[in-house]
């Protein structure tokens, strides 16, 4: 019965956000340039009308090659403090919440393969994570994804380690990232009086040290990232006393 | 008036701060302002108004100082004058004296507020002033006190906030809520308007003044507030639903306002007589029933003001002050017969009727207080509380309202029927072992007592004070005055000479008095001077005679539906409603949310798509 | 299509979380719900025949899809994983607390 | 200039991770530097981050109405921040980063921006919720938030895709026929569970009364004044009115049905709760009225249910027995209670006359009557609570530290002149009310007239 009544509500939720759908341009037919991301892709929001070339335009008001990124961390870099103060939130009430448990501990000696590919996947991972995030501004990826993979090093350690425990330093990091996003949104206000401003030249696009504070941004909210998954495994890696 | 106002409200502040110190001094601060209010009252000049503070823009309070004010602000006085005096030795006992003190202050202040009001606004925070700390005086009594407090305001702000809800549809309607105005421009509204905003004012007055729908406060309110404070509650309070009623039938001119029916009595005033007749006979077929005397005379209340009602509702110029005379007169009855409780309370600490008897050796002074009070309140010639109702019985004759006619005069042999039950329970009857040590109360609770008694008799006698102020505010309202002079009242009927029948009286109880006197006295033996079956009888406490009293006539309504039930049922039922949001909507599952989240959806998708 | 897959996937998410006792199950399916919005946020940038918004040696020009909604569900996904890191965390204590994560055992201990 | 009171909370709350304690300290500081920035600035301020202009970045918006609502929040923290008692360690910190949404919430002129802010708060507000070991009723509040949540990402979607912009003024300016309909039932949902609307929050007694006294303190006045004022700018600004009218049936239905369930609660803050329920839905009701005076009215009640509230709360926490001890907090419970009620010459006097004839000039009649009704419901189950606490004798009590006493006797005392003199708070809700429902002025200011 229980069963049947939620089929039948779900279904109602279903017909009623597809009676929605038919308000909405059809998938795949959407009118571009009604959108303000029409301005983002050409980066003319300043009121740039030249057409953009990879590697060869200068100087634009968004360094960005990859638009995505241009957005999350240059447009609507705003967001982007604010997901990360999400994170931070929640990483904070996970270490809140969980505290004054143990370590979880399976008492079992970890996998011989896992112990020693871990030796070898561990430089690797989180070498492919930096590259990530570093190439935030040119590739599909950025800070988050970037963070991510690290904290996946980070899991593969705690799988193969039973001993292995975080170190107070990704705290640290993790604090320290965080501020060093708020820095340079001040340091914007204090040179041009405007929050979140990127103060430094935009370069040519598609180049690595292009785009301004955006990669710096995106390699502070890679660490930030990676040290408050890596907190945030540590933390469900305890169990209450028994 | 704001500054007699302004002074009373500072006055009572001033008032906790010296009971604090010294009790017995904040008592007398509190009569000094109480009798400095009284001399006010008759400095005044009746027509005079003055604006206070605005609570809605562009709209100031206004104060007005009408005959009709002064009228009943001269009856809350003298109630709450003689209570205080009272106070002197009562409070001795009570906890939390200076909070009392001071509640007491505030009331008074504000009720004198409310007669002073020219505006609907003014008078509703006066009103709701009042009631607040009524409230909270209510529920310093005995222990289901508590309960009964609550009950009381519930029932009160129901009347209220109906008062409110008019007094907002006058505002939107007219922009002003100055009482003078909207007067003269509510009598060409549509039909509807008018009847759904004099039911709503009624409400209130209907709610304060224990009318049929909402007069089940009183039982318990009464009842078990403390005893000094029962006083106030019916002598002080309940006047003000009084006026609200006057306010209601009179000064809002019913007369003009609906189609008149049979009698010369508008459509309007009939829904209210009929209430006020219902309001009769429950009145004194549930005051018959109480052991508790203050529950007694609580019903009995409920009855007096179906009277009142009933008095004023016929617009008629006898039927209306008998109306006016019976307000004043029943407060002061019912603050003797309170005091006279309070004093027998105070002595014996119980207020059940079995539980006491033939205090009339050991409180003989309380008894004449009692004696009188009741005599005026039932309704028995030489007090004063015959004469008002010998008024309203005349009105109904002569317009032929003979149904009205049967209920009032059912109520009038009921409450005989009532009064004697604390007489012969309390006073007469054998007096119990454990109150052998009873005394007499204090000299300063006597002096209230007795000064009402002797003002009941002088208006029996002479009513020809009380009459004028009442012709005063019949021809303020527009009602053809009251033809009388000091001692003679006249009517169509006939008239009635006070005097006359007071002689009558007093020869008739000097005849009476000579025969007890002459004839040979009964020989009095205790109680347990007989046997039964052979057996002596010991237990000197067995055989009160008051238990069950009237069980003979109480078994013809044994089972009759009570609206206080109803009521309670009412509350269980907003009660339970509550438990099971809280159970199974507040308190439940995940799951349980989503689902009335989905709900909701649908129904909006539903409804509005 | 990919709004219908959407839609059905918000829809199983709603059923999981109205038919199942176990909390952690209704987790899963707020993290049903949340992947099934993110994926109709990403589906709403989509444009025929359009590449994806990075200027790069295959795309020296602009020819790319709505690049914004992409930025929100990245924005939305981290959101989401903070709130089922929260939701993860406060399962834990339940299960210490009430010793079980079924909703009805746990009214019951309430009691 | 106004980022800073976004940014320099945050900023503290990221570095009081490694200097532990900082948070405690610098709050206080931190939000009068906020109420200092509040004062230097004139409205309306646009301050778009970034340096992107209107519709593409990010803009904060400081006009009249959330001036005055930055200015509360913030003077709420500041109230909060002097009784540092009782926030628990490590909660500090949430407490800045819930400074920092609120802020952030009131002030964003971007719907997604305004989605995140709310986000963050909630996930602040699960945090709180657990705070004193209640995980079952944080983690309802986490399922029904989550997916409030969610619902508020489709509207601010379909925004989107309407408009063609995530700012409020750009939606407002577009007009986009059925979608806004659509917009609105999402909202309705999305706002609703945050608001403690009548059938979309069922997790506010249980958080609000598990035994702390920081979560219903924080949550009911600031956050629930916020809320508040995003639902008058969605709304209304935004959505120029449409759905209003479910938006009132549902606000009604939570006055009734919180009261109602507050009548037989044998637990002070859980009744409390409910009452806050309830005042929340009378607030949503009288802003469906949509209308200047039902608006100021509104606001009005709202601010005078949060100083209440900031009364009651922490009191019905510590006090359990009774006020023997304590007079004075007695008192300021008392004169909290009076005016939530609605007693004349108190606070909610002078706000609730407001709505009622707001709602009769309106040509409302069902509004003043549920409004009354409530309120005599809500008079009976608190004086019961002030009569069992001033006058049913008892040993014990705890006993209330000095600052608190301070600080809820000056609220309360401000209650007393709001209630005669209520300029101060009605001057403020004027404004709100004023500048909520000057579209065109907001479209105007934020798009720079376009």
């Amino acid at each position: 019965m229980r069963r049947f009544l939620s089929a039948l509500i779900a279904l109602g939720l279903i017909i009623i956000l597809l009676e929605f759908l038919n308000l909405i341009p059809d998938f795949g037919n959407v009118d571009l340039s009604k959108r303000v991301s029409n301005s983002f892709i050409n980066k003319s929001v300043d009121g740039n009308n030249e057409t953009i070339e990879f590697k060869k335009s200068k100087d634009l008001e968004d360094g960005s090659a990859n638009v995505v990124t241009s957005i999350v961390v240059n447009y609507r870099s705003f967001d982007t403090l604010g997901e990360v103060t999400v994170l931070f939130t929640a990483a904070l009430g996970v270490g809140l919440i969980l505290k004054g448990l143990r370590r979880k501990r399976f008492y079992r000696e970890p996998n011989f393969i896992l112990k020693t590919a871990n030796g070898i996947l561990l430089p690797l991972i989180f070498l492919f994570g930096a590259y990530i995030f570093i190439h935030g501004h040119l590739t599909p990826g950025g800070g988050f994804p970037g963070g991510t993979i690290i904290a996946a090093g980070i899991l593969v350690l705690y799988l193969s380690n039973e001993k292995f425990e975080l170190s107070h330093r990704a705290k640290i990091l993790e604090s320290g990232m965080g501020t060093v996003y708020v820095l340079f949104g001040l340091v914007g206000l204090i040179l041009s009086g405007i929050f979140l401003r990127n103060f430094l030249p935009t370069g040519v696009i598609g180049e690595l040290f292009s785009a301004g504070i955006v990669p710096l941004i995106y390699v502070a909210i890679g660490f930030k990232v990676g040290a408050e998954l890596s907190n945030l495994i540590s933390e469900f890696q305890k169990e209450g006393q028994q | 008036m704001s500054q007699l106002l302004l002074i009373l409200f500072i006055g009572s502040f001033l008032v906790y701060l010296l009971t604090r110190m010294n009790w017995i001094i904040g008592v007398l601060a509190n009569i000094g302002l109480a009798i400095y209010s009284f001399y006010r009252l008759f400095t005044f000049k009746v027509g005079t108004s003055e604006s206070i503070f605005s609570l809605i823009v562009n709209q100031n309070g206004t104060l007005v100082y009408s005959e009709l004010s002064k009228f009943f602000g001269i009856i809350s006085l003298i109630v709450a004058i003689s209570v205080y005096f009272f106070l002197i030795n009562w409070l001795e006992k009570q906890k939390n004296r200076a909070v009392f003190n001071f509640f007491l202050a505030l009331i008074t202040a504000s009720t004198l507020g409310v007669f002073f009001s020219g505006d609907l606004l003014t008078l509703y925070i006066f009103w709701e002033i009042m009631l607040l700390f009524s409230v909270l005086l209510v529920q310093m009594g005995k222990e289901d006190s508590k309960k009964a407090a609550l009950n009381y305001l519930t029932i009160s702000l129901i009347g209220s906030y109906m008062y409110l809800y008019a007094v907002f549809m006058l505002w939107n309607r007219y922009g002003t809520l100055v009482i003078k105005d909207i007067v003269q421009k509510i009598s060409v509204e549509t039909s509807i308007f008018k009847w759904a905003v004099l039911i709503l004012i009624a409400a209130a007055g209907i709610a304060k003044s224990g009318i049929f729908p909402l007069h089940t406060w009183l039982r318990t309110t009464q009842g078990s507030s403390p005893d000094a404070f029962s006083a106030i509650l019916a002598g002080q309070l309940e006047k003000l639903g009084a006026y609200m009623l006057v306010l209601t039938v009179a000064v809002f001119p019913s007369l003009k306002m609906f189609p008149v029916l049979y009698g010369g009595i508008p459509v309007f005033n009939y829904v209210l007589i009929v209430l006020g007749m219902i309001s009769i006979l429950i009145g004194t077929l549930m005051a018959i029933k109480q052991n508790d005397m203050k529950m007694l005379i609580a019903y009995s209340t409920v009855s007096n003001s179906g009277y009142i009602l009933i008095g004023l509702a016929t617009m008629d110029k006898i039927g209306f002050a008998g109306g006016l005379f019976h307000a004043f007169n029943h407060a002061i009855a019912s603050v003797m017969i309170f005091l006279s409780f309070a004093a027998v309370i105070y002595r014996t600490k119980t207020s059940k009727i079995d539980e006491m008897g033939g205090l009339i050796w050991k409180m003989p002074l309380t008894f004449i207080t009692y004696l009188v009070g009741i005599i005026s309140l039932a309704g028995i010639p030489p007090m004063s509380g015959f004469i008002s109702k010998w008024m309203i019985f005349v009105v109904l004759v002569k317009k032929g309202m003979f149904l009205t006619a049967a209920a009032a005069f059912i109520g009038s042999v009921g409450s005989f029927l009532y009064v004697f039950r604390p007489l012969a329970g309390v006073f007469l009857g054998q007096l119990k072992s454990k109150h052998k040590d009873v005394k007499e109360v204090p000299i300063f609770m006597l002096i209230p007592m007795l000064v009402l008694v002797v003002i009941t008799v002088f208006f029996g006698v002479i009513p020809g004070p009380v009459l004028n102020m009442i012709t005063a505010v019949e021809k303020e309202l527009n009602i053809q005055p009251l033809e009388h002079t000091m001692t003679v009242i006249k009517s169509s009927v006939g008239q009635w000479n006070t005097l006359t029948v007071f002689t009558m009286f007093a020869v008739g109880f000097i005849i009476a008095f000579i025969l007890y006197m002459v004839f040979p006295k009964a020989k009095r033996i205790p109680l347990t001077n007989q046997y039964t079956a052979g057996e002596f009888l010991y237990n000197y406490d067995l055989y009160h005679y008051s238990t069950r009293f009237y069980a003979f006539f109480e078994r013809l309504y044994e089972k009759h539906p009570s609206v206080e039930k109803l009521y309670e049922m009412f509350g269980k039922f907003f009660k339970d409603i509550g438990e099971f949001l809280n159970r199974w909507f507040y308190s439940a599952s995940p799951s349980a949310y989503l689902l009335w989240f989905s709900i909701v959806l649908l129904a909006i998708f539903w409804v509005r798509w | 299509m990919i709004y219908y897959i959407s839609i059905i996937l918000i829809g199983i998410g709603v059923y999981g979380l109205l038919s199942q006792k176990n909390l952690f199950k209704h987790l899963i399916s707020l993290a049903l719900i949340d992947t099934a919005i993110n994926l109709f946020i990403v589906s709403t940038g989509y444009i025929n025949g359009k590449e994806a918004p990075i200027y790069s040696e295959f795309t020296p020009i602009a020819n790319f899809v709505d690049p914004l909604p992409q930025a929100l569900v990245l924005t939305a996904i981290v959101i989401g994983v903070g709130v089922l890191a929260l939701g993860a965390a406060m399962l834990i204590k339940i299960k210490e607390k009430y010793g079980t994560l079924n909703v009805e055992e746990i009214r019951r201990g309430d009691k | 200039m106004i980022s800073l009171m976004i940014a320099i909370p945050l900023l503290f709350a990221f570095v009081s991770i490694v200097f532990k304690g900082l948070a405690k300290y610098a709050l206080p500081f931190i939000v009068l530097l906020n109420i200092l920035i509040l004062l230097i600035a004139s409205t309306p301020v646009v301050e778009n981050i970034g340096g992107w202009k209107a519709p593409f970045g990010i803009s904060l918006v400081l006009d009249d109405a959330s001036y005055y609502v930055v200015l509360v929040v913030n003077l709420i923290f500041l109230l909060l921040s002097l009784i540092p008692q009782i926030i628990d360690k490590g909660y500090d910190t949430i407490i800045l980063l819930l400074l920092t949404s609120t802020n952030g919430l009131v002030l964003t002129g971007d719907l997604f921006n305004s989605f995140v802010f709310i986000e963050i708060t909630a996930a602040a507000a699960y945090i709180l919720a657990y705070h004193r070991n209640n995980p079952y009723g944080a983690f309802k509040y986490l399922i029904i938030g989550g997916i409030s949540g969610s619902f508020y990402l489709l509207g601010t979607i379909f925004s989107y895709v309407g408009a063609g912009s995530l700012n409020m003024a750009h939606i407002s300016n577009n007009s986009f026929g059925q979608l806004t309909a659509a917009i609105a039932i999402l909202f309705i949902l999305g706002l609703g569970v945050e608001a403690k609307l009548f059938p979309l929050a069922g997790w506010v007694p249980d958080v609000y009364a598990s035994g702390s006294s920081l979560t219903p303190t924080i949550l009911g006045t600031a956050i629930t004044f916020a809320i508040m004022y995003l639902t008058g700018r969605i709304f209304i600004t935004v959505l120029h009115g449409t759905f209003l009218d479910v938006l009132y049936i549902l606000g009604l239905l939570t006055v009734i049905v919180g009261e109602v369930a507050a009548l037989r609660q044998d637990k002070l803050l859980r009744a409390l709760a409910y009452s806050s329920i309830a005042q929340a839905g009378l607030v949503v009701a009288a802003i469906s009225l949509n209308n200047i005076d039902s608006l100021t009215g509104a606001y009005f009640h709202s601010m005078n249910d949060l100083t209440a509230k900031f009364i009651l709360f922490p009191i019905a926490t510590v006090v359990i027995k009774g006020f023997e001890k304590d007079r004075l907090a007695g008192f300021a419970f008392s004169v909290a209670s009076f005016s939530l009620i609605g007693f004349p010459l108190f606070a909610g006097f002078r706000s609730k006359l407001l709505i009622i004839s707001s709602a009769f000039s309106a040509g409302n009649y069902i509004l003043p009557a549920v409004l009354f009704f409530a309120s005599i419901v809500e008079a009976a189950y608190l004086l019961k609570w002030n009569i069992k606490l001033w006058f049913e004798k008892s040993d014990t009590s705890n006993n209330i530290p000095w600052n608190l006493k301070t600080i809820v006797l000056v609220l309360s005392i401000l209650l007393l002149i709001i209630g005669i003199y209520p300029d101060l708070y009605l001057d403020a809700s004027r404004k709100i009310a004023q500048s909520i429902l000057d579209t065109q002025g907001y479209i105007n200011s934020v798009l720079g007239g376009i």
